[in-house]
């Protein structure tokens, strides 16, 4: 029994390790700021939803596990809000998105 | 000058989370013998909740919650405790910010006014940091001139 | 257990310093803040693993917890200052 | 005979007839008795939804909520329930709800909490598909070595009307495939979406539908309509 959840908390923070992967990799990448952000946002919330959920499980059923979840539910409200927020004040700003066929920036 | 922001999805959020940033920060404060936490700490959580606050809602309905004298009070306050505690100590005979002589006054074991004296030196701190965090924001975020003394400018231009 | 979740923490150091080039060569200030916030949420999974490298998840959370709420709070603020610098 | 015959036969005209009238007579009321509930539930609805926005909770209520809300995450957090350590709690839960305690429930609609919370804990499954899909959308765009992506802008208008269904419109658009929320102006979203296919997909509005529904907003009351509609037709149908 103990060897399935630490299988089964092991697989979850490989998925989020995978996940920071690809968004790092996204970051990187992409031709401009606008969807570079497509990357973080929805890259990074769900790859740290994971870590934690790998880290309740490794945790049990505690307090401990109880705060692990209170930042999940908070990461789940603030990373697109703040996406949301650097986006805006970006294209506020003056920032013109990349069409195809332009230069990466 | 900062007004109130007009997206609404960060009004909302901040609107949601203010309390529970503000009831965390106090928690850090009262668990500060238990936790990494402390005064300084949670001094710090509750003057980014107040910029927070500031940010999205705007000058007017910070002011309406807890107006500059309240501030500048608090600040005052704060290292009155932290010095009272102090002294309290080092006329009862020990040294300065030594919490085991508070037992004579608090008719307690050595130990458990330990932890009271600690918690009431935290919550001074706490109030002090938090004070002065959220004065340099706001006067940062002001440029030092507040809509009042504008006021009050305009009122005596137009009288003399 | 333990061996894993070290090699964990250096995989996300190691995606850190990735993240680190978006921040120094990043064209213009919106790419630096986007990709500081990155860092944000890495490092808030480092201080967890932290944590659980030293046995003292129960301090460390309260960190971690900490840092999520500055970061949130510092890309709102930079948000605003940069929306109002027009 | 033919007499017999004839007679039997206009016996049977006049129960038919008789059976006939009886059926249309039940169908009218039934349809009369349908509307006139209708008409009366729905300007009932109407009435409780413009009065629920201008009706706020007082001020005594909101911090009671707000309250026991705080206190609950305290002792969540605190994890020690001695004498000493809760009423702590109580006085910091008592300051924070005094400081803002019309911030937590600034504009609360009317409807019954407990059903949108339901509404809301079922929606939860479907984002999760979502995110889960939008992250292998990034994850195949990122490390394709074409990169098939072409970004354009999109803006439509929503029918919502409350700044939380708003916001929980806003950060899905964000953490669904392919689109993130610039901006809001005006009920007028401005989308950013990484190709033709998932603007389209977007503009379905399924999304908004779902969020409408969660929040009691908008189409609700055109959907209890449709269902009540649908009772005469069945009565309608059965009648035939």
């Amino acid at each position: 029994m103990a060897y399935i959840v630490e299988a089964l908390s092991i697989v979850c923070i490989l998925g989020g390790l995978f996940f920071f992967m690809t968004a790092t990799i996204g970051l990187l990448r992409f031709p401009d700021f606008f969807t570079r952000l497509h990357a973080t946002g929805k890259g990074d919330t769900l790859a740290v939803f994971l870590c934690l959920l790998g880290f309740a499980i490794h945790e049990g059923l505690s307090l401990t596990a109880l705060k692990i979840l209170f930042i999940a539910v908070f990461m789940f409200l603030a990373q697109p809000t703040a996406t949301h927020a650097i986006s805006r004040a970006g294209i506020r700003h003056g920032l013109k998105p990349w069409v195809k066929g332009e230069e990466r920036q | 000058m900062i007004v109130s922001s007009d997206d609404i999805i960060i009004k909302t959020i901040a609107r949601i989370f203010v309390p529970f940033i503000q009831l965390y920060a106090l928690y850090v404060i009262m668990h500060g013998h238990y936790s990494p936490g402390g005064g300084f700490q949670g001094g710090v959580i509750l003057g980014a909740s107040m910029a927070l606050l500031l940010i999205t809602h705007g000058y007017d309905e910070v002011k309406r919650r807890l107006p500059e004298g309240v501030v500048m009070l608090l600040g005052s306050v704060g290292v009155l405790i932290y010095a009272g505690i102090g002294l309290t100590c080092l006329l009862l005979g020990g040294n300065y910010l030594d919490y085991s002589q508070l037992s004579v006054i608090l008719h307690v074991d050595p130990a458990h006014a330990r932890s009271l004296g600690i918690l009431g030196v935290e919550l001074g701190v706490g109030f002090t940091v938090m004070a002065v965090m959220y004065s340099i924001f706001f006067d940062i975020s002001t440029g030092g001139i507040l809509p009042e003394d504008q006021k009050q400018e305009e009122k005596l231009e137009s009288e003399g | 257990m333990n061996e894993f979740f070290i090699a964990a923490g250096l995989a996300l150091c190691l995606l850190v310093f990735l993240v680190l080039y978006r921040v120094i060569f990043g064209p213009g200030v919106f790419n630096r803040i986007a990709a500081s916030s990155a860092i944000g949420t890495k490092t808030l999974i480092i201080l967890l693993i932290l944590g659980y490298v030293y046995n003292r998840v129960d301090m460390f959370i309260d960190i971690s917890m900490v840092y999520a709420l500055l970061n949130f709070i510092g890309c709102i603020a930079a948000a605003k200052y940069l929306e109002m610098e027009r | 005979m033919e007499v017999t015959i004839f007679i039997h036969a206009a016996d049977d005209a006049f129960r038919i007839l008789e059976k006939a009238k009886a059926r249309a007579v039940g169908l009218l009321d039934t349809a009369t008795n349908l509307t006139s509930e209708t008409r009366w539930m729905r300007e009932k609805k109407i009435q409780a939804i413009l009065k629920g926005a201008q009706e706020t909770k007082s001020g005594f209520q909101n911090f009671v909520a707000t309250f026991v809300m705080l206190m609950v995450f305290w002792a969540l957090l605190s994890g020690k329930f001695d004498t000493f350590h809760l009423s702590l709690g109580v006085i910091c839960s008592l300051i924070v709800a005094y400081l803002s305690h019309d911030l937590l429930f600034a504009n609360v609609r009317v409807g019954d909490g407990r059903l949108i919370a339901q509404r809301f804990l079922r929606y939860i499954p479907w984002l999760m598909r979502e995110i889960v899909t939008a992250n292998f959308h990034v994850a195949y765009l990122a490390l394709s070595p074409k990169m098939p992506i072409d970004p354009q802008i999109i803006t439509f208008r929503t029918k919502l009307e409350s700044d939380i269904s708003w916001v929980t419109l806003a950060n899905s658009i964000t953490l669904t495939p392919g689109t993130i929320t610039i901006d809001i102006e005006d009920r007028e979203f401005m989308i950013h979406a990484l190709d033709r296919k998932v603007a389209d997909d977007l503009d379905t509005g399924e999304m908004e539908d779902r969020v409408a529904h969660i929040f009691m907003e908008a189409d609700h009351i055109y959907i209890q309509d449709v269902l009540d509609v649908s009772r005469i037709f069945a009565e309608l149908k059965r009648g035939m």
